[in-house]
């Protein structure tokens, strides 16, 4: 099925960049690599702005962004060429012991501005409130920032991890915490807040009625080489499509 | 100590006495001189490598923003001022933390412990050196954290505390192993006319065998604190980040390399960018500043420089 | 007075010692707790066969195989570069220099000491980056890079201990050579490096333990999360350290996470082994320094 | 408190010692009682056990690998003989009453001055000028003063020999210790500054116990009130003051026994 | 190639020699020349340069910190006589040949047996069994071979300090210089090993060049050829043969001089 299109083809593809992409990533470099040995494929991460970076360079193949190119970036290399193949939600998480299930945007907005301190003032226990924030790097950040908190100044009290997972880890154990993640990251392990009243699942991202989304893209430099568009279509095809929504992802077709 | 005043030296080859037209140089040397340049321009190009890259901000006169207080790169505010302050905090109180125990440790193995104990426990030292970075900021993360938060039920438990903690734990073994290679040769020599003099173990290591290794107690310090302040992962994980500077042991901090770490990721020809040099520049100046003042000490301490 | 001072002596060195212990054991029982259940084949080789899979006939998915070969590779190369770079400099400063280039080169050496990992793997990076745009346009972050980087964040280590054992030699031992009419190379090499060799070796285990682990280094300079065997000088590889890196903050579930643990425990008993076999080495030096 | 040495009462008696290394026996049935004042010289070949029986007495033995000893040795500390081995007894205690100065000098690889100072300070609780009152007398008791009072403050290594060799025994009597263990405290020094150590050694006898390990026949006679004679880890022979003044006994003795 | 002392032919020369360290002079003005047959001996106060002398002849001083030296000195090396100074001339290749025992042993901390194989093994170029045979050879002489011809394996520290000095004495004896400079060579050994250290020295006139510094007036009657006599870093006398062999000149001029 989706496989043949690699037979006779031959060569190496270097990805990286994006951390959230290598999930499906693995998965089609594994299946790819079991059908096709002569071909291989490395994938690494370093985040979206690395990857920008190394695919302009050169370094890599197919370089991955949790964002758009910036600007700056499509001055630096204008030949940089990006491929939408996923959407990602971002959802504000707590602890799962917080009383509290829902917020709307303006509480979260004056929690992460620091005007709303404590979890009595929003319904919850009387506890101080724990602030989680992510890189500027990051691209969730991005999107929650714009999406969700309306682009307003975070208070620079709030403790800054340096990835998804450890965000899990922090609010996971943390009673009185707040942060946000991709959804594809909400386990059982932490709750995520309904926001104004809309659940964050996927349902609610594909039909519109959750706001705070962001794409996942796959950038190359010019027209893609005959592997790395086959690698491309691949990962857009059917079988990337179960991967991406296996790993809590929404696929774009 | 050997041979620095002996002005020329050659290496004739044979047992001749002389060799009449060009002598030969023995190789040896050559190479053991080219290692050392070598060595020596690694740091020139590394520096130069900094000030290259952090170049533009300097002449462009921005430098300014790089000391300010603020770190908001989306409205233009560029300050690493917190960082370079937390750092700092960070590294010297982990030091501090860590070099009285390392000593501790140290006359412990040398002749304050039991001799069944020292053998064991120099092992357990070693075997700590390879204990990855990244399974301490693990290991704290689940356990120091949350008893920290618990404990003092002020802030989330991300904080300079528990990242001083765990980074003294990590740079012990580097002080302790750097004391001990140097006590383990000074102090057999010393041992036996201390103690024939009716010195006590403890004073003996104390005000004959320590002196006497000066060079491998500021080798333990220049290098422990270089471990504090290079780490990066520890204050990744365990220091909470926040990029201000701290008014308390309790509040959040962020380093210039976690800094480093949460920015380089991101576009590559910003100022934010640049500015990530500039905090490298800065790490590298103020280990600088550190090295020689920890030089003044000593030389003052010894004068005569000599007898080690 | 005296005893006052004596007793505190001896009581803080048992206060470290045991501070010490018990913050170690809780560390190692919290690895064990969590390491050890995911220890198994499974964790190194996945559903890989065997046999193959360690004669990298067949590419290993989702497990600790690859990452080991390529740490130690990476261990290896880098101690390649440093171990004679960094003892050769030692000597020298220790036996040869002039004091003038002596006190440049030991401020140098310690400024070294104190430049962060990641500015080694920025600088690897960069130099990448210059390469491809003027000599070698086909140069690309690799294993060889990363080890050179790593080389460079060693090579104080080696340089401090080596000259600080020498350093520290009793009078005495340093005119035997001069007095026979050994030549000071000779004096150097049969005389004061074995008698030194003790401390040369703290050095070098230190200095291995420190390439084992380091993880920003070889973030930027080609290590990924998934690459198979190294293939070849040139190819980009995998490690312990970084699979841990990588495990802890992109975990996606519980077994995940655990497996970072088990790699922990993997990597803390591979520089077990390195250790092992640098005190044997010393063994055997002793051994024959001692016994012809 | 000032050791005054009070005659005929033994101070130092030794029964049964036994000492090895590694399994060779290097002290053998060692017994002996020494007690009328005078200087105890200990003569004997090259190698046969004369450092290691004064090291006995202080425990130094006990500092070197391989160390075995059987047998009591009792010393007059505080008045009254004890057992030096028994567990109430800090040797650290017992070495700053019984000091020792080594073969081969062994001076610290600092200063002059500190050389003299630093145990000083750590052993006894003299203040600041009284510790430099005392280096200046030992310094001149053991005529070094005028070779090193101007360069007081540097390294003690570059010192000569003999220069070493008085350094340390000035560093063991700074600190006044009951009983004074010479190992051929004259070896490297010339006949003039030799016999000056002897005068000064017979002075001392006055308040300090001394036992000296010599090779000199003419030093022996003129400074020993007792000499003991070792061979092979073994007492050959003991002279009392008769047995010395006779002016042949000595010679014939040591003939006959080499 | 054995070497062989000619007689009646300078084979030391010394000229205006001043040696300082860190600006203090050590010796001053020294002249010498030293021609005929027979063992130097040095004479004169601990301190007075005896030992920088010596190693002013192996250029030794150079490698110890704030060395100042002027002058010339010459050796007889090949058969002529050169100046030790000169470029050309390695000093390596020098101390080869002017083989130095130090005034205060020091063994290199490792077997007996490699204390002497491994110069050896180093210098020269014989093969095992020479080497070996070698050894047994220079421990014969120097009357340690029956002491520790059972130990040789084992660490050369633990000796006792006259069997170390007669192990420094045979490591060089074993490289065969043509030049012996002795730093008291029999300070620590007792009369009986002395005496046979002596007759050793006295046969090994024939074929060294030797020079020893020595504290006892005994020794040096008994082996010197010529006696040199310093005091503060000058020669203050110097006594051939006739003027050794008077009975009173010798003691009388030290009385006077120290
Ligand atoms: N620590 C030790 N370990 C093993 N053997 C030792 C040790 N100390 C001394 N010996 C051996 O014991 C014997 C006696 O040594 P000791 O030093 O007592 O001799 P000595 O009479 O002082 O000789 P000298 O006059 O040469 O100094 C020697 O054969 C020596 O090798
Ligand atoms: N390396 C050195 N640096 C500074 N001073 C030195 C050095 N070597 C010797 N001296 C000084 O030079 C003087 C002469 O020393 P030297 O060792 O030659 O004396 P010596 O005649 O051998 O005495 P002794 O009989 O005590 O061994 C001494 O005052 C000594 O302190
Ligand atoms: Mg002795
Ligand atoms: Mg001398």
């Amino acid at each position: 099925g989706e496989l043949e299109r690699f037979s006779g083809l031959q060569g190496k593809i270097d990805i990286a960049g994006g951390t959230a992409h290598i999930p499906v990533m693995n998965d089609a470099a594994r299946a790819i690599m079991t059908a096709n040995p002569d071909i291989v494929i490395t994938v690494a991460g370093g985040g979206s702005g690395v990857g920008v970076q190394k695919v302009g360079e050169g370094l890599v193949e197919i370089g991955n962004s949790g964002r758009s190119v910036s600007a700056a970036e499509m001055e630096k290399y204008p030949t940089l060429k990006s491929f939408a193949f996923a959407v990602d939600g971002v959802t504000p998480v707590i602890n799962p012991s917080n009383t509290v299930s829902g917020l709307t945007a303006v509480q979260i907005q004056d929690i992460f501005a620091g005007k709303i301190t404590n979890w009595s003032q929003v319904g919850g226990a009387d506890a101080e409130i724990h602030i989680y924030n992510r890189d500027e790097a990051s691209g969730t950040r991005s999107v929650f920032w714009k999406k969700c908190l309306n682009k307003i100044a975070i208070v620079e009290t709030a403790n800054v991890v340096p990835s998804n997972g450890a965000m899990k880890t922090a609010v996971a154990n943390d009673p009185q915490a707040i942060g946000y993640t991709s959804i594809g990251h909400v386990d059982a392990s932490v709750k995520a807040v309904v926001l104004d009243g809309v659940a964050p699942t996927q349902e609610n991202a594909i039909n519109g009625s959750y706001p705070v989304v962001r794409k996942l893209y796959m950038n190359t430099n010019g027209e893609p080489a005959p592997l790395v568009q086959a690698f491309i279509d691949y990962v857009m095809g059917a079988d990337g499509a179960t991967s991406i929504a296996q790993h809590g992802f929404i696929p774009i077709k | 100590m050997l041979n620095r005043n002996s002005g020329k030296r050659d290496f004739t080859a044979g047992g001749r006495l002389t060799s009449p037209a060009g002598r030969i140089h023995f190789p040896g040397e050559l190479l053991l001189r080219s290692a050392a340049l070598f060595s020596a321009l690694i740091i020139f190009a590394l520096f130069g490598f900094l000030a290259y890259f952090s170049l533009p901000l300097f002449i462009e006169g921005r430098l300014g923003e790089l000391f300010s207080l603020h770190w908001r790169p989306f409205q233009g505010q560029f300050g690493i001022l917190p960082m370079i302050v937390g750092t700092l905090l960070l590294a010297l109180s982990a030091l501090a933390l860590a070099y009285p125990l390392g000593l501790g440790i140290c006359l412990f193995i040398h002749g304050l412990g039991p001799a069944l104990l020292a053998r064991p426990l120099l092992l357990l030292v070693q075997g700590m050196t390879g204990i990855p970075t990244v399974v301490y900021g693990f290991v704290s993360v689940f356990l120091l954290v949350p008893l920290l938060r618990n404990l003092f039920a002020h802030g989330s438990g991300f904080s300079l505390l528990a990242a001083l903690l765990t980074l003294a734990l990590l740079i012990l073994p580097t002080i302790v192993l750097l004391i001990h290679s140097q006590l383990g040769q000074v102090v057999p020599a010393l041992r036996l006319t201390a103690t024939a003099l009716g010195i006590a173990r403890e004073r003996e290591l104390l005000y004959i065998s320590l002196p006497a290794s000066s060079y491998g107690l500021l080798a333990a310090a220049i290098l422990g604190f270089g471990r504090a302040v290079g780490d990066t992962l520890i204050a990744l994980m365990v220091a909470g980040n926040a990029a201000r500077i701290p008014d308390s042991a309790f509040d959040s901090i962020r380093t210039l390399t976690a800094h480093i770490a949460l920015v380089v990721s991101t576009d590559s020809q910003s100022t934010t960018y640049q500015s990530l040099f500039a905090g490298g520049l800065i790490l590298f100046l103020t280990t600088a500043a550190i090295n020689l003042l920890l030089h003044r000490i000593k030389s003052r301490a010894c004068p005569s420089g000599d007898g080690s | 007075m005296n005893r006052l001072v004596t007793l505190l002596i001896r009581g803080w060195s048992w206060f470290s010692v045991l501070l010490f212990c018990s913050a170690l054991a809780s560390l190692l029982w919290f690895l064990l707790r969590h390491g050890v259940p995911t220890l198994g084949l499974e964790l190194f080789f996945g559903d890989a066969p065997v046999g193959k899979a360690i004669l990298g006939q067949v590419r290993v998915w989702d497990a600790l195989w690859p990452a080991c070969v390529g740490t130690l590779l990476l261990v290896l190369l880098a101690a390649l570069m440093a171990l004679p770079l960094g003892i050769a400099a030692g000597i020298y400063l220790a036996c040869f220099a002039a004091p003038r280039f002596r006190q440049i080169m030991s401020l140098s050496v310690e400024l070294l000491a104190g430049t962060p990992s990641i500015i080694m793997g920025l600088f690897g990076f960069a130099l990448i980056l210059f390469l491809r745009k003027t000599f070698f346009p086909a140069a690309n972050t690799s294993l060889l890079l990363a080890a050179g980087c790593l080389a460079l964040l060693i090579l104080p280590y080696l340089i401090f201990t080596t000259r600080a054992a020498l350093d520290s030699l009793p009078a005495g031992l340093k005119m035997i050579g001069p007095g026979l009419g050994l030549s000071h190379l000779e004096t150097v090499f049969h005389i004061l490096l074995p008698a030194a060799g003790r401390g040369i070796i703290g050095g070098v285990i230190l200095a291995l333990g420190r390439a084992a682990e380091d993880t920003a280094v070889i973030m930027l300079t080609g290590v990924i999360a998934n690459a198979g065997l190294p293939h070849g000088l040139l190819g980009k590889f995998e490690a312990l350290p970084f699979r841990i890196y990588f495990l802890a903050a992109e975990y996606q579930s519980q077994a995940q996470l655990d497996s970072a643990y088990g790699t922990a425990l993997v990597l803390l008993c591979l520089t077990g082994l390195l250790y092992c076999s640098a005190f044997l080495l010393h063994k055997t030096l002793e051994w024959r320094w001692n016994r012809q | 408190m000032e050791p005054t040495v009070t005659a005929d009462k033994p101070f130092c008696l030794i029964a049964d010692l036994h000492v090895a290394f590694h399994g060779r026996p290097v002290l053998k049935a060692i017994d002996l009682s020494l007690d009328s004042g005078g200087i105890t010289v200990l003569l004997g070949p090259s190698g046969s056990g004369k450092t290691t029986l004064l090291r006995a007495l202080n425990r130094l033995n006990e500092d070197f690998p391989g160390h075995l000893r059987s047998g009591r040795i009792q010393l007059r500390l505080a008045g009254e003989l004890q057992e030096i081995h028994q567990p109430e007894i800090s040797v650290t205690a017992l070495r700053r009453q019984v000091g020792m100065v080594f073969q081969t000098p062994n001076v610290l690889p600092t200063s002059i001055q500190r050389n003299l100072l630093l145990p000083l300070k750590l052993v006894t609780d003299l203040d600041r000028e009284e510790r430099e009152a005392r280096i200046e007398e030992v310094l001149r008791e053991v005529h070094l003063w005028s070779e090193v009072k101007e360069r007081l403050k540097e390294s003690a290594t570059i010192l000569s020999g003999g220069q070493q060799q008085r350094l340390c025994l000035a560093r063991t009597l700074a600190l006044k210790p009951h009983y004074l263990l010479l190992d051929e405290p004259t070896a490297s020094l010339d006949f003039k500054t030799s016999r000056a150590i002897e005068d000064l050694l017979l002075e001392l006898q006055e308040n300090y116990r001394i036992i000296a390990v010599s090779h000199s026949l003419r030093q022996a006679r003129k400074i020993a009130g007792r000499i003991i004679v070792m061979k092979d880890g073994e007492i050959v022979h003991q002279l009392d003051r008769e047995g010395i003044a006779c002016p042949e006994t000595l010679p014939q003795l040591l003939e006959e026994l080499f």
